[in-house]
């Protein structure tokens, strides 16, 4: 399905500046992102990857330079599951706070089975481990039908099966003409190509 | 079965937003659950207040002329440091596991969702002490015509009390130690709370009406429904950004 | 002039202790408040002078470096 | 009126303004708090009803009257970075903090010195005073919260979002208070209530309020000088300044 350009960027970063403890991390960096693009952002720890996520995403308002327009509002996953504990998975997926549509029983039960969790469906999430919680949070992207997606990291503690499972959503998200900007220090094996940002040179390729 | 990905997003997208008033039921009814879920919680602020009434005879003598004195100010003081002390966890779990970002992105308005947070916060705070109050009202020779001044008096200004606590919480949220902190901030806010709901009960003591500082409690529990949402929200944005 | 002499000035009919000790406590908490941001300041720039002329002869050595 | 406005959000420009104003300021206001002080202590009739311990009303009402107007400033300092995200509204506000609760603390203990003679007690209870030591808190509330943040860009943010908070609190727990004075207290001399003030008491007391304002002015441009060095050390022109005061 082409790209169509001339649509509106979902996300447009207009020359961000960020300083942090007196070493400036980036500066003059812009980035629009449209619709079928998947982005990369490369950088050793300490970069500025979460930071930049954060400007991105809009939790972060003040402190640095430059502007982003968001016109659209974007599914956010950062480091933390945002998974309560007294909470089962399904009423964690189905009240989540992040203002998502309403899920059906059936939709939450296919997206917790792609992510090897059937059968914990009902059980309080506190019994579940650590990587759970984080399949649980993951298990948004094949629930939300959100444009934008904005992941910090996602596979940090997912399997094997997790990660290709995720990566053939990412791409096919991509293909339907959403889009993706996401930080991983795994290579990234995606049928659709990969616009990659590296944050030491501030280089967009 | 193959879910049906959406073909093309660029005719927009978050197609099944529920409105303000959906998503601010569902949180109201999560924070709620929440709470059910360990009771101790909801116990905890009731047992303080049990146990802080207890010191005053124990501090003012037992003689019970001295006590009715002292009953409504004790009353509400005791009920306002309860309040207190849990507002410093109304945010507080939402921030430790992310939960809090995931409501600061969200479509909907921050201002409704931390009025839902602050409300679910008084139904199991509040309510409860005001409830619960008559009991140590006699225990301290309150004559029973002030009790229902007490309930009502009570009742609102619990709300008052839980919003301006909410702003305390929202701005430390982000703090480790915020707890004491926390009164330091709020408690002069409280005070005029503290006045007319005292007020209303020795009113109703000595037989005056109670009706006009009810009143008064009444606007200023309007005011803070207005503003304190307002402020809370602010609050919360730059504790997630510190 | 209300006080015929020095010591009635300084007994005030009896409140002279009172208004002497609110004045002179008013007048070290006026002279702090002006003097502590005097001092912070001065404090502030000749740190920093001395960071500049210190960075100064080493960028000599390594001035290449630097750019 | 505009380019003034937006000229304000600039550091160094700030930096110099603040320097030539304190040049012509600081002295003004040596000379009116001295020449009040004189005034009142000397050059004023006694009191008939308190006899002298009434001068101390010429530190007391302008220090209240200043800390309180000190409060309105950084609230509305606070506002200012909030809305419109000026870093420089918000060194305003950390600077205007600690001189109002300076001041607030300065009209709290004249106010409980003059209680002493007048009544007996260390500490009246009475409207102004308490209401005075609330304000106090306030003040201590904005400034604890600085403190207690790491990053000071969120800390100023946050003490924007208390400080408007307390503003708005301000008149409802000055009126809540007159009120709860009155309704315990039968209306004995009121503490406060000297309006039939006679014009000899009063144009000193004029004067000490205006050299009060002066002071606050004074220490608050003095704080954002100190406080512009501090946060903007790293750039140019405060190595420019640094050298040039190294040099001479």
């Amino acid at each position: 399905m082409p790209i169509s350009v001339n649509d509106a960027p979902l996300l447009a970063a207009q020359s961000l500046g960020l300083v942090r403890g007196g070493r400036e991390l980036f500066h003059d960096l812009s980035v629009e992102v449209y619709g079928g693009q998947l982005w990369q952002i490369e950088g050793a720890n300490g970069a500025g990857k979460t930071s930049l996520m954060r400007i991105l995403c809009g939790l972060s308002r003040y402190g640095f330079e430059g502007k982003v327009l968001r016109p659209v509002t974007p599914l956010y996953l950062g480091h933390q599951t945002a998974v309560k504990a007294l909470l089962s998975p399904r009423e964690n997926l189905q009240w989540h706070v992040s203002g998502a549509g309403l899920y059906s029983d059936d939709q939450v039960d296919d997206a917790l089975a792609r992510l090897g969790l059937r059968g914990y469906e009902d059980v309080p999430s506190h019994t579940l481990s650590a990587g759970q919680h984080r399949r649980v949070n993951l298990a948004r992207l094949f629930l939300s039908d959100a444009c934008l997606w904005l992941l910090d990291e996602p596979f940090t503690a997912i399997d094997k099966q997790g990660v290709d499972e995720t990566q053939s959503l990412l791409a096919s998200h991509v293909d339907g003409g959403g889009a993706v900007v996401m930080t991983s220090h795994q290579a990234l094996q995606v049928s659709c190509n990969v616009n990659t940002l590296n944050l030491v040179q501030g280089v967009v390729s | 079965m193959q879910r049906q990905h959406p073909q093309s997003c660029s005719r927009g997208c978050l197609l099944s937003v529920p409105h303000t008033g959906q998503f601010c039921a569902r949180v109201l009814r999560r924070q709620l659950l929440l709470a059910v879920r360990r009771p101790i919680e909801i116990g905890n602020p009731l047992l303080f207040f049990a146990i802080v009434i207890v010191l005053f005879p124990l501090g003012l003598g037992p003689s019970p002329e001295r006590l009715v004195s002292f009953a409504p100010g004790v009353l509400w003081i005791t009920a306002l440091l309860s309040n207190l002390l849990t507002s410093d966890a109304v945010f507080r779990s939402d921030f430790d596991d992310g939960s809090l970002e995931q409501l600061i992105l969200a479509p909907q308005p921050l201002f409704f969702s931390a009025l839902a947070y602050i409300l679910a916060h008084w139904l199991t705070t509040g309510l409860l002490l005001a409830a619960v109050s008559p009991v140590f009202a006699l225990m301290l020779n309150l004559p029973v015509s002030a009790l229902g001044a007490l309930f009502v008096s009570l009742l609102l200004g619990t709300a008052v009390l839980s919003l301006l606590g909410g702003i305390g919480a929202a701005l430390t949220v982000g703090l480790k130690r915020g707890g004491i902190l926390i009164s330091l901030l709020i408690l002069p806010l409280y005070m005029p709370v503290l006045i007319f709901g005292t007020a209303a009960v020795q009113a109703a003591m000595t037989g005056a009406p109670s009706g006009p500082y009810l009143a008064i409690l009444g606007a200023m529990l309007s005011l803070a429904i207005a503003l304190a949402p307002l402020a809370i929200a602010t609050g919360l944005k730059v504790s997630i950004d510190a | 002039m209300y006080f015929d002499s020095l010591q009635g000035l300084l007994m005030m009919n009896g409140h002279g202790m009172y208004v002497w000790s609110a004045y002179l406590a008013a007048i070290a908490i006026i002279m702090t408040l002006l003097v502590v941001p005097m001092r912070r300041r001065a404090r502030l720039l000749q740190q920093l002078a001395r960071e500049a002329n210190g960075s100064e002869d080493k960028t000599v050595g390594n001035a290449r470096v630097e750019q | 009126m505009w380019t003034f406005f937006h000229k304000l959000g600039s550091p160094p420009w700030l930096y110099a303004i603040a320097g030539t104003i304190l040049r012509w300021l600081v002295p003004i206001t040596l000379i009116a708090l001295v020449a009040g002080m004189i005034w009142g202590l000397l050059f004023t009739p006694p009191d008939f009803r308190q006899g002298d311990s009434y001068r101390i009303i010429y530190i007391h009402v302008p220090a209240a009257v200043v800390a309180l107007a000190g409060y309105y400033v950084m609230a509305i300092a606070g506002a200012i970075s909030l809305i419109w995200r000026m870093k420089m509204a918000d060194v305003v506000m950390r600077a205007a903090a600690p001189v109002g609760a300076a001041l607030t603390f300065i009209a709290l203990l004249t106010g409980a010195i003059w209680g002493k003679p007048t009544w007996g007690t260390w500490w009246v209870w009475d409207a102004r005073i308490t209401s005075m030591l609330i304000l106090l808190f306030l003040y201590l509330g904005v400034v604890a919260l600085y403190e207690s943040f790491d990053n000071k860009e969120a800390a100023g943010k946050a003490c924007a979002v208390l400080s408007l908070v307390g503003m708005v609190n301000i008149p409802i727990v000055y009126k809540s208070v007159d009120w709860w004075y009155s309704l315990h207290q039968p209306a004995s001399i009121k503490f406060t209530g000297e309006s039939t003030i006679d014009p000899s008491m009063l144009y000193p007391l004029l004067l000490m309020i205006a050299a009060f304002y002066a002071l606050f002015t004074c220490c608050l441009l003095m704080n954002i000088r100190a406080e512009l060095l501090q946060r903007e050390s790293r750039t140019q022109w405060v190595k420019k300044i640094a050298s040039e005061k190294g040099a001479d």
